[in-house]
This record gives C-alpha cells, sequence and structure tokens, in this order.
C-alpha cells in the first residue's frame, strides 16, 4: 500500500502533522515531531527519486477521478529531484536549529511556530509534486501565508516591514499566476498540466495564451526573485529568525525555479516559449544582470545575512543562465546548482545562526575576531563562502563547472567571462568576511565562545555535504543529467 | 416585464444610494448608504431570482441581508467608543 | 382563472409601487438637505418598498416554500432594518453630528 | 463594436485590476494598499466567472429542463481563490497590527525614515 | 435584458473602484469595499455563479470588511497624502493593463457556448456528476469529489491563516488605554433584544446551507463564515469578553484542529480501505452512498474549521487594544 500512495504521503504526512503540532506543548516534543516528519518527507522522496530515476512517470489519481477531470500527481525525476532537496535541507535545518529556535522564539510560541513551519514546508512540497496548474497556487498560497508569519518572528521590528513587503509582492506574484493559468484555461479547458501540454500547440498563435504566459513568467519570476523583481528578498531573509532564512533560502526559491522550469518546458513547450517568444534573451539578460548587479550589491553590505541574500539574488541569476542556454549541459548545470546552492546557503545561514546565537547581531563590525572566538562557525562560513566562489572540491565548484562548459558549448566567451567575473566578485565579498573574522582583532576579553554542539552539528553536516557533493558527484551529476535530457526531451 | 422594470427601478435606485456612499460627507452619511444599499440589493436579488425562473436563490438574499446588519453593527460598534470619530463629523455640514 | 388574474394584477401594482417608491426615496436620499431628513427616506424606503416589492413576489410564488423564503427576508428586513437605522441615529446624534450644544438641529 | 460589447466583463476586470494594481502600488498607507490587494484580486475572479459563463444558461444546480448550465469549474476555483483572499487580508492586517505597535504609524514613508534614522 | 442589467452593475462596480481609490478617509474607503463586495457578488449571481456569490458577500463584505475595520480602529482613520512619484506606478499599472488588453482581443467571445472552456473538462461534470457523485449542485460536486484535494488546500489555507494571525497577535499587549476598549452595544435595549431573537434563526440558517449544499447553494465553507458571524454578532452587542467565556482560545484551536483533520483523516481512511486519496466510492459498498457519506464528512470538516478559524480571528482581533 506504501509504496503505491507514496506520491500523495508525501504532502499529507506534514500536512496532518501540521495541526496536531498545535496540540502539542513541550519544545523537544515539537521539535522531534517535526524533526521526524521532515525525515519521513525525505525518505519518501527519496523512494520516489529511485522509482523514477530511470526516466518512468508516477501518475496518481487524487479521489480516484482520472485527469483531467480529476487532480492529478505526476511525478518524474524533476519533482522527486527538487523533492529530495526541499526535504532534505529542511530535515538537516531542523536537526540542527532546536537551539536557536528555542532562543529566538518565544516558548508559547513554540507550538505555532512548529505548525507554520511544517505547513510552509507541506505547502512547498505540494507545489513541487503536483501536475494540476491550480493546485499549484493553492499550495503556493500555503507556503506563502506561512512564511509571512515565519518571517515576521523576526527579533528587530524590520521583520515586520520585510513581511509586509514579502505578503504584497508574493500576493501580486501569485494573482499574476492566477491570470496566466485562467488565460490559459480559458483557451484550452483544461487544467492539468499533461492535458495543456498536449492542448496547448493548436492555440499557438493565439494572443491570449501569450498573455498567459506573461503573467506567469512576471508572476513566477516575483516569487522567485529574479533581478528586478528581488526587492523583498534581502529583508525578508535579513530580519527572519535566522532558521528561517536558513529553511527559506534553502528551500523557497528553489521550488519557484521549478515552476518557472515545469512551465516553460513541460506545459508550454520548448518550442512555444523559445521558438514564439524571445524568453532565452530575456532571461540570459535578467540573469546578467542579477549576477552582476546583485553580487555588487553583496559587497557593499554590512550586514552579513544581507549580504549572502543579496548573493542568494545572483545565485539564482546562475540557474536562471543555465535555463537560458536550452541545452542539457545548461539545464543539468541549472539543476546541479539548485541542489548546490541549496547545501550552500543553508549551511552558511546555519553558520549564522551559530553566530546569532552567541552574539545576537551578524553585523560585519561585530564578526571581528570571530574566527578564534568560535573557531568551527567561521570555519564553516569560509567553507561556505568558498563554496560561493566556486572553489575547486565544493559543490559551488561542480555547478559553475557545468554553467562554464554550457556557456562554451553555446559559443557565448561573454557569458564565461561574466560568470568569472561574478565569481571574483564573490570572491571579494568572501575575503571581507575573512578579514574581518581573522586579521582583525576582536575583543580581548571575550575568549573562545563556541556555539552549541547541536547547532555546529547541524552547521557542520552541510558544510561537509557541500565538500562530499563538491567531489563525489556521480550522484547528483546524474540525475541531473538524466532529468535536463528528460526536460529536454533528448533521449540519452 | 413588470419583473424587469422592477430590477432597473432598483438598479436605479442603488446607483442613487452608491452616489450618496462616495459624496458622503459625513461617515453616517456613508453608513446610511451602506445599509439602504444593502436592503436594495437584497431585493434585487429576489427580483433577479424570480426573472431568471430560479427563486431557490433566494438564500443568497437572506445572507446579503444578514451581512448587511452585521456590518452596520460593526462599523457603528466603532463610532459607539468614539475612538474613531473624526474633527470634522461632528461638525454639521 | 379570474381570481390567478386578479392576484396577478395585484402583485404587479405591488412591485410597479414599489419599485416607484424606490426610486422617490432613493431620490430623497441623494437630494435632501441634512443627514436625519435622509435617515428619514432611507429608512421609510426600506420598510416600505421593502415589504411592497416582496409581498409583490410572495403573490407571484403562491403558497411555496419560495413564499416562505420570501416571508424570512421579509421579516429579517423589518427586524434589522429599523434597528440599525435607530442606531444609526442615536449614535449620530449622541456624538453631536449636525446639532449644536443643545442638542438641537443646527 | 460587437467584439467590445461582447468581450465587456474582460474590460472592466482589466480595468478593474489596474486600479487595484495601482492602489497597491502607489498608495502610502499600509491598510490602503491591502484594500487595493482585495480589488486587484476580486478582478481575477471576475475574470474566472465570466469566463464559464453560457449565453442563456443558468446556475450549474441540476433542475428539469435547466440547461444549458453554466461552467462549473471556475466556480470552484475561485471557492478556493476567495478563501485564499481572506487568509491574505487576515495575514496583512494581522501584520499592519503589528507594525503600528512597533512604528507608531501604518505610512509607508514614516516607516522608511524611521528605518533610515537608525 | 440579462446583458443590461450586467452592464449597469459593472458599471457601478468601476464606479466604486475608482472612488475608493480617490478617497483619503479609510473608513469611507472600507465602507466603499463593503459595497463593492456586495455589487461583485451581485455580478457573480447574474453570472450564474451562486455559490461564489454566496462566499464573496460572507466573506468579502462581512468577515473582510470586519477584519480591516477592526485594523483601522486600532491604527489611524486617515491616510497621509502620497508624495511618491506616481509616474513609475501608472507605467507599470499600464503595461500590465494593456499587455491584458492585448490579451483579450483574442478571447472567445463573452458567454460563447463554443469556447473551449465549455467543451473540455466541464461537460463531464455537468452530464455525468448526477451519476458518479449523485448531486444536483454540481459545484458541490466538483468542490467535494473531483477537485476535493484543492479544497482540502482551502481548509489548509485558511488554517494556516488562523495560526499565523495567532502568531502575529498574541504577543500583543492587551491594554487598556483611557479611549477604552471597544464598546459592548448592550446599552441599545432594541438592539439587545433583536439579536436575540436572531441570533438563534442565523444558527438555524447556517445548519440549513451546511446541509443543504447539495441541492443548493451553500456548502461547509459557507455555512462556517455564518456559524461565525452569528456569533460574531453576539460577540458585538454582549462584548468580546463575554463571547470568550464561551470560545476559550484553546477551544477554538481544538475545534479548528478537528475540522482539519477530519478532511484529511478522511482521505487516511479511503487510503486504508484501498482507494486512492478521498476516493470516496470505497466509503461503502454502494459507490453513490459513498459520495455521499465522504462529502458529507468533508463539507462538515471545512464547516467545523472555518467556523472556528473566523470567530477566532474576530475575536483576536477584537482583543487588541490600541495603543498610543
Amino acid at each position: 500500500m506504501i509504496s503505491s500512495h507514496l506520491p500523495v504521503l508525501q504532502v499529507v504526512v506534514p500536512l496532518l502533522a501540521a495541526p496536531l503540532c498545535v496540540l502539542l506543548k513541550r519544545p523537544a516534543v515539537l521539535w522531534a515531531f517535526s524533526l521526524i516528519v521532515s525525515i519521513l518527507s525525505a525518505v519518501m522522496a527519496y523512494l520516489l527519486l529511485q522509482q523514477t530515476a530511470d526516466g518512468n512517470i508516477i501518475s496518481y489519481a487524487m479521489g480516484g477521478w482520472a485527469a483531467p477531470w480529476g487532480i492529478e500527481y505526476r511525478v518524474d525525476t524533476l519533482n522527486a529531484y527538487v523533492l529530495l532537496i526541499v526535504a532534505s535541507i529542511s530535515s538537516l535545518v531542523l536537526l540542527g536549529g532546536r537551539k536557536s529556535i528555542e532562543k529566538e522564539i518565544e516558548t508559547a510560541r513554540l507550538s505555532h511556530f512548529y505548525t507554520a513551519y511544517l505547513l510552509c514546508f507541506a505547502g512547498l512540497l505540494g507545489i513541487t509534486i503536483t501536475g494540476d496548474a491550480f493546485n499549484v497556487f493553492v499550495f503556493l498560497e500555503i507556503s506563502s501565508i506561512a512564511s509571512y508569519a515565519l518571517i515576521s518572528l523576526g527579533r528587530d521590528r524590520r521583520a515586520l516591514t520585510a513581511a509586509y513587503q514579502y505578503l504584497i509582492m508574493g500576493t501580486i506574484g501569485a494573482t499574476f499566476i492566477l491570470i496566466g493559468i485562467g488565460m490559459m484555461y480559458m483557451v484550452t479547458g483544461t487544467l492539468n498540466m499533461h492535458d495543456l501540454a498536449q492542448r496547448l500547440p493548436e492555440v499557438s498563435n493565439s494572443r491570449t495564451l501569450m498573455t498567459s504566459f506573461a503573467f506567469l513568467f512576471v508572476g513566477v519570476s516575483l516569487k522567485l526573485a529574479l533581478f528586478p523583481l528581488h526587492l523583498w528578498l534581502p529583508n525578508a531573509y535579513t530580519y527572519a529568525p535566522s532558521i528561517v532564512s536558513a529553511f527559506l533560502a534553502g528551500t523557497a526559491t528553489k521550488v519557484a525555479v521549478y515552476v518557472l522550469m515545469r512551465f516553460i518546458f513541460t506545459v508550454y513547450g520548448i518550442e512555444y516559449a523559445f521558438t514564439a517568444l524571445p524568453l532565452s534573451a530575456i532571461l540570459m539578460l535578467l540573469a546578467i544582470a542579477a549576477i552582476m548587479l546583485a553580487s555588487m550589491s553583496a559587497v557593499y553590505e554590512d550586514n552579513i545575512k544581507r549580504l549572502f541574500a543579496y548573493s542568494s539574488v545572483a545565485q539564482l541569476g546562475y540557474m536562471v543562465l543555465g535555463i537560458s542556454f536550452l541545452s542539457v549541459a545548461g539545464l543539468t548545470s541549472s539543476l546541479l546548482h539548485l541542489f548546490n546552492h541549496a547545501l550552500m546557503k543553508a549551511a552558511l545561514f546555519m553558520a549564522l545562526a551559530c553566530v546569532m546565537y552567541q552574539q545576537g547581531n551578524v553585523l560585519m563590525g561585530n564578526i571581528k575576531g570571530l574566527g578564534k572566538r568560535m573557531p568551527w562557525t567561521f570555519g564553516a562560513i569560509v567553507i561556505g563562502g568558498l563554496s560561493l566562489v566556486g572553489v575547486p572540491l565544493t559543490v559551488g565548484f561542480i555547478s559553475k563547472w557545468y554553467l562554464i562548459l554550457a556557456a562554451i558549448e553555446a559559443g557565448h566567451m561573454l557569458l564565461v567571462a561574466i560568470v568569472l567575473v561574478g565569481s571574483l566578485i564573490a570572491l571579494v565579498y568572501v575575503w571581507k568576511l575573512v578579514e574581518q573574522g581573522y586579521f582583525q582583532e576582536g575583543d580581548e576579553k571575550i575568549t573562545k565562545q563556541e556555539a552549541p554542539m547541536s547547532l555546529l552539528l547541524g552547521t557542520w553536516f552541510l558544510v561537509l555535504a557541500n565538500i562530499y557533493f563538491g567531489i563525489d558527484t556521480s550522484l547528483t551529476v546524474g540525475v541531473a543529467e538524466s532529468t535536463a535530457q528528460q526536460l529536454l526531451g533528448v533521449s540519452p | 416585464m413588470i419583473l424587469a422594470t422592477t430590477a432597473i427601478a432598483l438598479l436605479i435606485a442603488m446607483m442613487m444610494t452608491l452616489i450618496r456612499a462616495i459624496l458622503g460627507p459625513s461617515i453616517f452619511d456613508r453608513v446610511l448608504a451602506v445599509n439602504a444599499f444593502g436592503t436594495k440589493i437584497v431585493l434585487f436579488l429576489g427580483v433577479i431570482g424570480f426573472l431568471t425562473e430560479r427563486p431557490d436563490f433566494l438564500d443568497i438574499a437572506l445572507l446579503y441581508a444578514l451581512i448587511n446588519f452585521i456590518t452596520t453593527l460593526a462599523i457603528l460598534r466603532f463610532f459607539e467608543s468614539g475612538v474613531l470619530i473624526s474633527h470634522e463629523d461632528k461638525e454639521a455640514e | 382563472m379570474m381570481l390567478e388574474l386578479i392576484v396577478n394584477y395585484i402583485s404587479y401594482a405591488m412591485l410597479l409601487l414599489g419599485s416607484f417608491l424606490s426610486l422617490t426615496f432613493g431620490l430623497g436620499l441623494l437630494r435632501f438637505p441634512d443627514f436625519y431628513s435622509r435617515m428619514h427616506a432611507a429608512g421609510v424606503a426600506d420598510t416600505l418598498c421593502a415589504g411592497l416589492i416582496i409581498f409583490g413576489l410572495m403573490l407571484q410564488a403562491g403558497l411555496t416554500l419560495i413564499s416562505v423564503k420570501l416571508f424570512l427576508i421579509l421579516l429579517f428586513i423589518w427586524f434589522t432594518s429599523p434597528t440599525s437605522s435607530f442606531t444609526l441615529a442615536s449614535t449620530a446624534y449622541r456624538c453631536g453630528y449636525g446639532t449644536n450644544d443643545k442638542g438641537e438641529q443646527a | 463594436m460587437s467584439t467590445f460589447l461582447e468581450l465587456y466583463n474582460y474590460w472592466i476586470f482589466i480595468f478593474l485590476m489596474m486600479t487595484g494594481f495601482y492602489i497597491v502600488i502607489a498608495q502610502g498607507n499600509l491598510i490602503k494598499k491591502v484594500i487595493g490587494l482585495n480589488i486587484f484580486q476580486t478582478s481575477v475572479f471576475l475574470l474566472y466567472i465570466s469566463m464559464g459563463k453560457v449565453a442563456n444558461g443558468t446556475a450549474p444546480i441540476l433542475i428539469e429542463g435547466g440547461a444549458p448550465y453554466s461552467n462549473p469549474l471556475p466556480h470552484v476555483l475561485i471557492l478556493t481563490a476567495i478563501v485564499v483572499g481572506v487568509s491574505t487580508t487576515a495575514v496583512a492586517m494581522a501584520l499592519i497590527v503589528r507594525i503600528q505597535e512597533a512604528y507608531g504609524t501604518i505610512e509607508e514613508q514614516d516607516i522608511h525614515e524611521q528605518d533610515a534614522s537608525l | 435584458m440579462e446583458q443590461l442589467i450586467n452592464v449597469i452593475l459593472l458599471a457601478m462596480l468601476a464606479i466604486v473602484a475608482i472612488a475608493t481609490a480617490k478617497l483619503k478617509d479609510l473608513f469611507a474607503t472600507i465602507i466603499l469595499f463593503g459595497i463593492y463586495s456586495l455589487l461583485t457578488a451581485a455580478i457573480f449571481v447574474s453570472l450564474d455563479a451562486v455559490d461564489v456569490a454566496f462566499t464573496e458577500a460572507a466573506v468579502g463584505a462581512g468577515i473582510s470588511t470586519i477584519l480591516i475595520l477592526s485594523t483601522i480602529a486600532l491604527t489611524a482613520r486617515t491616510e497621509k497624502p502620497s508624495t511618491h512619484s506616481v509616474f513609475l506606478p501608472l507605467l507599470v499599472v499600464i503595461v500590465t493593463g494593456v499587455t491584458l488588453v492585448y490579451g483579450t482581443l483574442d478571447m472567445p467571445g463573452f458567454a460563447d457556448p463554443d469556447a473551449p472552456v465549455q467543451q473540455h473538462v466541464a461537460p463531464r461534470y455537468l452530464n455525468d456528476s448526477i451519476n458518479e457523485v449523485g448531486m444536483p449542485n454540481v459545484v458541490t460536486s466538483v468542490l467535494a469529489s473531483y477537485r476535493s484535494y484543492d479544497t482540502m488546500g482551502e481548509v489548509v489555507v485558511i488554517f494556516t491563516a488562523g495560526i499565523s494571525v495567532m502568531l502575529l497577535l498574541s504577543s500583543v499587549k492587551h491594554r487598556e488605554d483611557e479611549l477604552g476598549n471597544l464598546k459592548d452595544l448592550k446599552h441599545h435595549p432594541i438592539l439587545l433584544y433583536v439579536s436575540q431573537i436572531m441570533i438563534p434563526l442565523i444558527l438555524l440558517f447556517a445548519l440549513y446551507v451546511q446541509f443543504h449544499g447539495d441541492f443548493g447553494p451553500g456548502g461547509g465553507f459557507q455555512a462556517g463564515v455564518i456559524f461565525a458571524a452569528a456569533f460574531i454578532l453576539y460577540g458585538m452587542i454582549n462584548g468580546i469578553d463575554n463571547t470568550r467565556k464561551i470560545f476559550q482560545n484553546h477551544i477554538l484551536r481544538w475545534l479548528a484542529v478537528t475540522g482539519v483533520i477530519l478532511y484529511i483523516g478522511v482521505g487516511v481512511v479511503t487510503l486504508f480501505l484501498g482507494g486512492e486519496f478521498l476516493n470516496y466510492n470505497v466509503l461503502t459498498e454502494d459507490n453513490l452512498a459513498g459520495q455521499h457519506y465522504g462529502i458529507f464528512l468533508v463539507e462538515l470538516g471545512v464547516g467545523i474549521a472555518v467556523a472556528a478559524t473566523m470567530l477566532s480571528l474576530f475575536l483576536t482581533f477584537s482583543e487588541v487594544r490600541r495603543s498610543q
């Protein structure tokens, strides 16, 4: 029974666990419960990935109603891959995050916090797995509403305005997506993605369809924080509680990238998106702008969380750049970066959670001598930073390597240069951190003062994953490549 | 035909109350207008139900009447507290 | 047959009268000079027009569940509309709207 | 001209959408923004419901001789969307109450000024 | 005729929208917003979407308006004149509008029975749902059976909102100030008397809407809102504190959780009975009876969850005191 119902259990288990969380009281129980649910999800995602690895597509008809009349879950390698990313990042973040959560969130609110966390998590899983266009919107809203609340829990009052800003922009984005879906429905009469894909070519010269594409693209870009629609992201990540930043940085934008890929490649089809519309050029331009401008903003940033948030916008640029090549190599690099960036950012934000735990802020001026005070934490930041730059033996290197290969393959030598310059800028801001941490003298009186073991353990788990997947690339590259081939319809 | 005339007459009356709600000038005029508007729309829905030969939609009209009452009270409750009365409201036009 | 015709005509008359009154009172709401007289127009319209129109519709529907529902709506309007009008007026008065300090109309 | 009347509902949808959207991005008051957001969303509901309408149709509640019926699917979708809308509004209002408590104002500009002066 | 009514209603809607944008008095804006919702709902009725009209009226003119009102009462009534440059917003809005106009030019005509929307997917609901689900109200069939999973998402959304609001407002200090909290309306004897008659009737109406959703407009969500509305009325007239005595926080929380779990639980039970998630056919041997049980249960879940969440939203907002 379990294996055939795996797709629905993937979402229903956290969804069922969330309301139960409200009824629990003890912090330790809450934490353990959420962690178990999260790990369970990760295991299920792994099983799904295994089942779909050979190009097999699992279809699950909700309520027993065949698609397109009912809602269908349709799992292929891409879904399973993103599901695994979301579930494992969530598990790892929760694993190490208990101390940080309990420090930053009042005890009385903990049960609601974990409920919101699980709802957000379930929402993200739901977006990723569904094969129904409208269902995407419903789960998008579950995860968004929960994340507004989660972000607003930050201690700084600016967390409130950040959450409000995100709410407004997120709702505009979601409504744009709704308009896009509506117009798509209008010309085809169906909401099922697979069915849409088959019916859209018939109406491909309709202006309504083109408008629907424009609205969907802008709506998803808002959620994805694609440059210049990224304005909500830096504030949201900066002022959210540390663990929430780590979780969202590792998952939310990745799911948005997935939605973009799904709509471009599966629903509208390559033919329509790239031949009828100049999507490739648009994506490329936006990606270049994101890489250059967001990286530059990061250099001048004084708050380290915000620094990494800007770097996230830049990194999203790399993913979009990969998509714009419309080649197996390009898509492989995007998919790889999806996973790799999730690992990097989760690790970095977890490390920042350690810093936050000890000193209550993460301003550049206050991390002087941090390398001595918190050697392990700072070590994690340095390795994560190197990964961000793309130094060999880290995951960052792998995705950049494939991206450069794809650029060379496509004959865009300028883009190779841009990727390299982007990495150089990343090196600049990482170096700024290193300089502050290792070469500036901090407060002499404070001696060694490391973060709690559990937090460090979670952080280093992620850091080691950064290194492991930087060395042993067989799993990630293999999956990414076969997924890319599937998406482009190229037989391996 | 008669029903249609009634519907149109109600629509015009709705339009008039709407203008009152927009013009104000005081908040009480607006509340008055919204209340009158609610009653008109309830009647309008009743007539529409007959016009389209689906009078079982009267449930909706009933709900409107209910919601209208509650909203009016909700607004009035805030006046009672006095928190929201601005200076202009106390002055005659 | 005859009876049916008469009932129909009565119903039409009520509907037409109701719509005429709703228009006049609408005009009153729009044109009367001050809040309290506007309130008078709206209040009368609510009860009288609603009564006429709904009774008109009830005559059309005959003795069915629909009539019962219509009657409920009417009851509802007759209960709530004067209540909220009264509450509104008394609140406005208490807040001192449109009156001078002695409580006389300005 | 026939197309204009045929698509009248859609023009109004576009107009309302533009109005709502304008309120959201141009107004500085946080509550006003949310009201704009609601108008914006409602306009999309109108789009969906309009596309489900069938000429001379009636509500999709089956009765004898009732056909043709309007399309029930957009209705179902919009029911969900309305719920999403009220949920967003509720959360936005809670945020605004908190912002008022923390900043003493709900004007975007004043908030920016306060943040900048830190 | 229908066309004319539609055109007038839509024109009024446009007027209200403009007025909403222009007015600086937030109180006036919210009153207009209430009218706006009622109008939208009336348009939905004229476009045959009665269930949607039901919900829009209850939610837009009812719950949303009351929540926004409470917030205005806690913050400020008038808005400051904006010193923003209007150029950029106007440009963005116009670009969006033009894009949409461009898109509409190719749209199938309004109410065209041959439009793709009417050709694919929907005919099955209209033709076969009576045999497959067995309910005259096709909207309920689609909502609670064909696309029941979306509806589950909907319940979770409202639950999420409830949790989020509690997370946000639980820490706000409930202090009294010289302006006092929002009073009850007990000193209006007429109101008190009328409400005593009304509230039981409203509750009865809510029950009717809950269980009549198979045959007419209505269902769990609408019933839940009406149920909450009855107690909101009670709360406004008899005071929030008295209402809280009946509905303490933990009771509402339990109820909301019960509603959500009931919905998802039905799905889980169908899994154990060997069907797909939310496949009601497996609940009994007879498919139609199974569908009926399933829909009854999930609608009940929706009703409970929505009523509890809405009421708790209202109470939570009402308990926040105005701070200076």
